[in-house]
């Protein structure tokens, strides 16, 4: 009987904007693993928007925790058993993230690099379309809009 | 709490309803809960929005389980 | 007559390996592009293989420079007009770069994130194909091996 | 240089000529430089490598300007 290492579900979910230091650090925690030969990383950023009432300023952004992190978790395991990959980590802000932050961070490494590419989109992809997250985008105007995704 | 399902509400449909959080009799199907927050809340009608119970998307008509947590999703906009 | 943006080939190349705090910086860079929705970032990583007479320690890269530069500005201008993208931007490094740290980053801006995924997926087939660089495995027994892409 | 032209050497096959750069009398054609580094060098006949002439990949037989930067390109290996 082998033993592998069993995954739980893991807090993908930080206050506000997620730092370029952040990322910095994430790619150095890397270094050791010296068998990954391409990293793919996708960062969403928030736009300044026009919208019919105003500009968008910011993003506040609300989920369902306890469901959008089993839905991770399980959109993890699926990317984990499809593609040969290292590492993958997923960042999505909540609460406030201004126009010019960066809100997403996904992350996958793997041996060469069309695995950690594909993963990656697939993992974008899935993560827009099925975690119930929200994001109310605040203009300029002090009203609102209720993002909607393409 | 037997005979009670705990309502959650997310987005454009948190804002609608003015609660995040509602707790309500027993309601036996998605269904039946829908046509009662169509009575109480007319304006859903012409929003869009999944449900969800005990955290599991529902397609069509479901049974609503004894005390089951019920969220009320409207589309996601995530990332 | 309209004005356009000459632009010029700009150097590619950076002496060792690309650190994740230039990374870090790169992306904060585009902060105040509030435009921008997405990015898209490759990054290639020295892997510790296995060879015949010994493990990789690291790759030494060498280039035909002026070729190069050209040939990726060239490779610049046809992906930007390909891509509706806001940036791109390429760093390859020459020189030692140790098992574990980064020797290219390639990043890709748009307004949606497909342009910036799929131009980014092309830019780095393009530069391993087209750009005349080559990488020297240099091996823990002294000896060294060329490195073939796949 | 007139009546000259410039080779430069890359990766294996600069390894295999020990030089980077050379300067030779005029070459009429690639093919003739093929055949003189091959004379000079057997090893090259079994190794891959494309000519590039200032700067631009020849594809088949081609002219050597006088004065070229002629480079000899084991296949690349970057990223």
């Amino acid at each position: 009987m082998t033993m592998e290492k069993q995954r739980t579900p893991k807090n993908i979910f930080v206050q506000g904007a997620i730092s370029p230091e952040k990322i910095a650090k994430s790619i150095a925690n890397h270094q050791s693993k010296t068998d990954i030969g391409g990293h793919s990383i996708f960062l969403g950023q928030v736009r300044k928007d026009q919208k019919d009432n105003g500009t968008v300023v910011a993003i506040e952004y609300t989920a369902y925790e306890e469901m959008a992190l089993q839905k991770a978790f399980e959109i993890r395991e699926a990317i984990f058993a499809k593609y040969p990959l290292n590492c993958m980590h997923i960042y999505h802000s909540l609460g406030r993230v201004d126009a010019g932050q960066i809100c997403l961070f996904v992350f996958t490494s793997s041996k060469h690099r069309r695995a950690a590419m594909d993963a990656c989109d697939e993992l974008v992809e899935r993560i827009k379309a099925e975690l119930p997250v929200w994001g109310k985008e605040l203009l300029d105007s002090e009203e609102h809009v209720w993002k909607v995704n393409q | 709490m037997k005979n009670k399902i705990r309502i959650r509400t997310f987005g454009m449909i948190a804002e609608e309803i003015g609660q995040s959080k509602l707790t309500l009799d027993q309601i036996a199907t998605t269904e039946n809960l829908k046509d009662y927050l169509f009575a109480q809340f007319p304006k859903l009608q012409s929003m869009k929005f999944s449900i969800a119970v005990n955290q599991k998307l529902v397609q069509g008509d479901e049974q609503i389980p004894e005390g089951a947590e019920v969220a009320l999703l409207p589309p996601f906009s995530g990332g």
